[in-house]
């Protein structure tokens, strides 16, 4: 008697839980619609392995640089691990947890997050945490993540003991279910590739005009807590025998100050790392604002961020003596999948706009 | 830390795994370490605080005990050779010096409360301005209000010698300290509590199933319910809110404070069955009463009969109160008869009424329940003619028309809690027989309190179901009971439905407020 | 009703004790969204022309009466719906957030000389003229004065001992 | 013991308090009343009963009352 209630307990505890996760998966946002960006650093596991580049960053890498380009020219197996928004510590915890994945021989880093201190100099908390939501939900189960989420919290999260609901999503998103849509039942349990290799695609065409401008600031100096976080990177890509390379994509929005590049270029220098300002190599990048971004200048569209791939993976070539395996048969196969899938994804983009 | 933290589930769950695999002799220990690591968790700088009501109360019932103990022995010795007045004489001197003991007891730890209340006006107001108010967790240090009451209410005890003095200066810690109720009660009776903590519990699977019941229904009503109305009741507390509106505003407070605060006392009691430990009840569906006195019986019964205990009794049955009604009697007829009892009733009423905050809408709160209770008894046997002359007591409808004026009278005394101002609420009160804007009902005024249509169908068919498990209690019993005796599959799904419930409708996390809030987009 | 009176005045005169023995308490306060409300009266501004630009004020009446800026432009964060706006005029620039339908102010700073703080206070000001008008409380020791009042801030930085740059912002958080 | 019936009956000319002997239990005394018995009491005997003999024991029934008082009186 008494062991076949036990059994049944075990039983329903079983069942409930099941039924738990199945809810957690069906309340969690997919990002297969209108958010895409949610969706990219979760796609990076499909893709792991094998990437002797892998960039981190924000917006400024996953819009413009097309890593399919860089294979088709190069030969160059590249990876982008970029989402919104995504802060220095968060990109140095992706880049540590890629080590357990694979040895790139270089590591590219975007510098702008730079600006960002800590998790409240971002602006609006509501904003920040659904930033935070894109960069971490994604990852998966590792001491890098837990590291990162510890990190990132906002006030508002940590007040609510944020970590406890990165670990079951479901107390995040439990008020979700009033707002479900059928995308939330389609991509239940296989979701679709929305980017080529962490690049998402834009082919729409928004032509620069005005300039975009900001005010002056008080105080030009990177926070401290930025310069700790690249300070670990850069050990970081030493212990690995890992190329660290710092670049400032050819955005030309949010500003970027003088005063800001020249602390790059004197912490390259002290550090013997190469750091490329792309905003200075538009002319010979050959970017054509007219023609080559989607809003106005902040990022590029799929025709810019071709040509600066084009650019980028020729310092890639010659500065960091990147290998070329279009001759390896098996890397090959793999690539030439993405390709077709890339060109495809071009066609029905242009299509559609 | 909260009780609807996911840090204070995650720290229940050890306990109660650690809790019935180590040696049994240990759990009380256990018990103390949990309850000064949850101490702790608040803030490291409230511990001198309960220290220092431990270490007190200790020296002044220890004291206390020997005095007691030395006097029996006395006594016992010189049976024959005392005669009745020595004995009486000798008894008087001692408890004389007792009562010295017990004094300075009493005036240490009730300085530092009444210190800390008063230091602590300012940040309570900004805490019940913003809303986070649950009506019991007032002030700093953590639970204060709570283990003081409880702990000198053990010192008057043994006092009395209608308890003995615990010779276990840790056992006295956990005592004082027991940290499921350290948060906003029960206060529990040293006589009641105190063994159960101390002895050894065997692991009994329905107990600690019908403990978890009862922390999930504890957790039904504080986040589904308290905390998604409390929106509109922030809302409703606006000067343009009068007339109709403040009267559903004084519906939707009674709605969220018996959710809040039966909630939390449902997520302790039922937290402390789990642990083997069976705490009193603190609500027995207060809002059925027929009567205000009846009403103060079912409603947060241990702060009642504390001050029954120790501040009504005492003070009633005091000479100068005994002189007091001789003389009154003379005088005053059968009024006088009770004027004690109605004096002791103002000054009970009064503390209980800064007990609950220092600030003079609290004093009248009190003042308002003491009058509606001695109005009622003075107004008793008028009332029992008229019933008998209609035989209204016989008739169904009747009983439903006492619970329904019962409930709107408190109502509109309890609402003088969100008016520190008591200008504000006498104005509200007036509105009330002056502003008949019945409009607000239907023009949309309701979509603006911050509840959407969505909340308030949830709300809706949350206190339909409170309301109907009350019934059944009331009825019938103890649902739990009822549901044990069901097939397990049965009672396992229920109780599934309720966590699902309780996941997905509960007003819990980070963002929940946010409605420009990125995820509505998809 | 002897009873009734003799217990009011026991009830009166605790009442009145307790009364007379706490404080006085003040109104209270109301939660504050993240950027404060939309047309709030006590934000920052100053005076254009006889037009008030404001923080948090309606960007369409401020078109309304200044006409089209010389310049405009939009700006998006990276996955979120709503734009940014930038409205440059000749003597200052409006940037604006989106709220609903409607667009509100969230900063505006000054580029020249011809316009003035409602404290008199213009680019290329000394020192001593700033603290003239705002005191020296904010000021951070080494090259700027930061007002705040709400989720308003104003920041008056120098160079060379001359005011270089004046902006009104909204604090978010 | 009569006196003390009186005293009962006066409050509660209802109850049979002969024989209830679940006074406290069966919520027939409230706090009031037990205050206006301790005050008959005073009057009638010239016995104070202490707060803390204020216990439903010795006020569940008639008997229980009466020993209370005679215990007192022979203190």
């Amino acid at each position: 008697m008494k062991k076949k209630s036990i059994f049944t307990l075990c039983a329903c505890l079983a069942v409930c839980l099941a039924l738990l996760w199945l809810l957690q998966a069906l309340l969690m946002p997919k990002y297969m619609g209108s958010v895409k960006e949610g969706a990219l650093i979760g796609e990076y596991y499909d893709n792991a392995g094998n990437n002797d580049v892998v960039f981190i960053g924000d917006c400024e890498v996953y819009e413009n640089f097309s890593p399919i380009t860089m294979w088709e020219e190069y030969g160059i197996t590249s990876i982008i691990r970029g989402s919104p928004q995504q802060l220095i510590w968060q990109s140095y915890y992706l880049m540590e947890e890629t080590f357990q994945y694979e040895t790139p021989k270089v590591m590219v880093f975007n510098v702008l997050s730079m600006k960002y201190d800590t998790p409240q100099s971002t602006g609006d908390q509501t904003q920040r945490e659904a930033y935070n939501r894109m960069t971490l939900d994604g990852m998966r189960w590792s001491g890098s993540k837990w590291n990162s989420i510890q990190a990132s919290m906002t006030e508002e999260e940590k007040q609510w003991q944020g970590q406890w609901s990165y670990l079951f999503p479901l107390l995040r998103y439990h008020d979700r279910w009033s707002q479900l849509t059928g995308e939330d039942f389609q991509y239940l349990f296989k979701k679709d590739q929305v980017s080529d290799n962490g690049y998402l695609m834009q082919t729409g065409v928004k032509p620069f005009e005005d300039e975009h401008i900001q005010p002056p600031l008080v105080d030009y100096t990177f926070g401290e807590n930025s310069y700790y976080y690249l300070d670990k990177m850069v050990e970081l890509c030493k212990q690995h025998g890992t190329q660290l390379v710092l670049i400032k994509a050819p955005s030309l929005y949010p500003v970027w100050w003088d005063e800001w590049d020249q602390q790059m270029v004197e912490y390259a220098e002290k550090h013997g790392l190469l750091y490329v300002n792309l905003l200075e190599k538009q002319e010979e990048i050959g970017i054509d604002w007219s023609q080559d971004t989607y809003d106005a200048g902040l990022h590029l569209n799929v025709y810019g961020a071709e040509k600066l791939a084009s650019y980028f993976g020729k310092i890639l070539v010659e500065e960091c003596g990147v290998a070329d395996h279009r001759g390896d048969a098996e890397i090959s196969t793999v690539w030439a999948e993405k390709v077709k899938t890339y060109y495809q994804r071009k066609e029905a983009l242009q299509a559609q706009s | 830390m909260q009780i609807t933290s996911f840090g204070f589930l995650l720290f229940a769950a050890v306990l109660l795994v650690a809790y019935y695999l180590i040696p049994k002799k240990g759990q009380w220990i256990l018990l103390l370490a949990a309850s000064y690591c949850f101490y702790l968790w608040a803030g490291i700088e409230y511990l001198g605080f309960i220290l220092l009501t431990t270490v007190s109360t200790y020296a002044a019932t220890m004291a206390m005990a020997a005095n007691q103990e030395k006097q029996a022995k006395y006594l016992a010795e010189n049976k024959q050779t005392l005669s009745r007045e020595e004995r009486k004489a000798y008894k008087a001197k001692g408890k004389r010096v007792n009562r010295v003991y017990l004094i300075a007891c009493l005036v240490l730890n009730f300085g530092i409360l009444a210190v800390c209340k008063a230091l602590l006006i300012e940040p309570f107001k900004a805490a019940a301005s913003a809303g986070t108010f649950s009506f019991l967790s007032l002030g700093l240090p953590l639970g204060i209000s709570f283990y003081m009451f409880q702990s000198m209410g053990y010192a008057v005890d043994v006092y009395r010698q209608t308890c003995a003095a615990e010779k276990n200066p840790l056992k006295l810690a956990l005592f004082v300290s027991f940290f499921p109720q350290l948060i906003q009660g029960p206060i529990s009776k040293f006589g009641q509590l105190a063994p159960q903590l101390y002895s050894p519990k065997k692991f009994d699977g329905k107990q600690l199933s019908f403990g978890l019941q009862r922390m999930l229904w504890g957790y039904f009503k504080k986040l589904v319910i308290a905390d998604r109305i409390a929106a509109a009741v922030i809302t409703l507390r606006g000067p343009e809110h009068t007339g109709v509106s403040f009267f559903i505003l004084t519906v939707f407070y009674a709605v969220q404070i018996y959710g809040d605060f039966t909630g939390g006392i449902d997520v302790t009691v039922g937290l402390a069955q789990a642990l083997g430990i069976k705490l009193p009840e603190n609500f027995i569906r207060p809002y059925f009463s027929k009567n205000i006195a009846e009403y103060w019986r079912r409603w947060h019964i241990s702060l009642g009969e504390w001050m029954k205990d120790y501040i009504f009794y005492p003070i009633s049955v005091s000479q100068p109160m005994l002189k007091l009604s001789k003389a009154a009697r003379k005088n005053l007829g059968a009024f006088g008869k009770r004027l004690p009892v109605y004096v002791a009733s103002i000054a009970t009423w009064f503390v209980t009424g800064i007990w609950h905050g220092l600030t003079p809408n609290f004093v009248l709160w009190g003042m308002l329940n003491c009058f509606f209770i001695v109005l009622s008894e003075e107004c008793s046997g008028l009332y029992e003619k008229f019933h008998g002359r209609f035989h209204l007591k016989e008739k169904k409808w009747y009983g439903g028309f006492e619970i329904a004026r019962m409930f709107i009278l408190m109502n509109l005394i309890r609402i003088v809690d969100l008016f520190p101002n008591v200008g504000d609420y006498f104005s509200r009160i007036g509105s009330l027989f002056t502003k008949f804007n019945f409009h607000v009902l239907w023009d949309g005024t309701m979509m603006k309190l911050g509840l959407t249509a969505l909340d308030y169908i949830i709300l809706a068919g949350g206190i339909v179901l409170m309301f109907t498990i009350s019934l059944i209690q009331e009825k019938k019993g103890s649902i739990r009971e009822l549901l044990w005796q069901k097939n397990p599959v049965v009672r396992y799904a229920l109780i599934f439905a309720l966590l699902v419930i309780v996941l997905l409708m509960g007003n819990y996390g980070v963002g929940y407020n946010a409605s420009a809030f990125i995820y509505n987009a998809f | 009703m002897k009873r009734l009176i003799a217990f009011f005045g026991i009830l009166c005169m605790v009442v009145g004790f307790a009364a007379c023995s706490t404080p006085q308490t003040t109104d209270i306060k109301g939660t504050t969204p993240n950027v404060g409300n939309p047309g709030d009266p006590n934000a920052y501004y100053f005076n254009y022309k006889g037009t008030d630009i404001r923080l948090n004020g309606d960007m369409e009446v401020v078109l309304n009466a200044l006409g089209e800026p010389k310049n405009y432009t939009e700006e998006t964060s990276c996955a979120f719906e709503g734009l940014d706006k930038t409205y440059t005029y000749d003597s200052f620039v409006i940037q604006t957030y989106p709220k609903g339908e409607k667009d509100y102010v969230y900063a505006f700073w000054f580029l020249d000389d011809l316009v003035k703080t409602p404290e008199g206070v213009k680019i290329g000001d000394t020192q001593a003229a700033v603290e003239a008008a705002y005191g020296a409380e904010g000021y951070n020791g080494r090259n700027a004065y930061i007002l705040k009042k709400d989720t308003y801030s104003m920041t008056i930085i120098q160079n060379d001992g001359a005011v270089s740059s004046i902006q009104y912002t909204i604090t978010i958080g | 013991m009569e006196k003390l019936l009186e005293i009962l009956d006066e409050l509660h000319p209802d109850v049979d308090f002969e024989t209830e002997e679940h006074l406290i239990d069966n919520k027939i005394l409230d706090s009031f009343d037990i205050v206006t018995i301790v005050a008959e009491i005073d009057a009638e005997y010239d016995v104070a009963i202490p707060a803390e003999e204020l216990i439903p024991e010795n006020f569940n029934s008639a008997k229980a009352l009466y020993a209370l008082v005679e215990k007192l009186m022979d203190e």
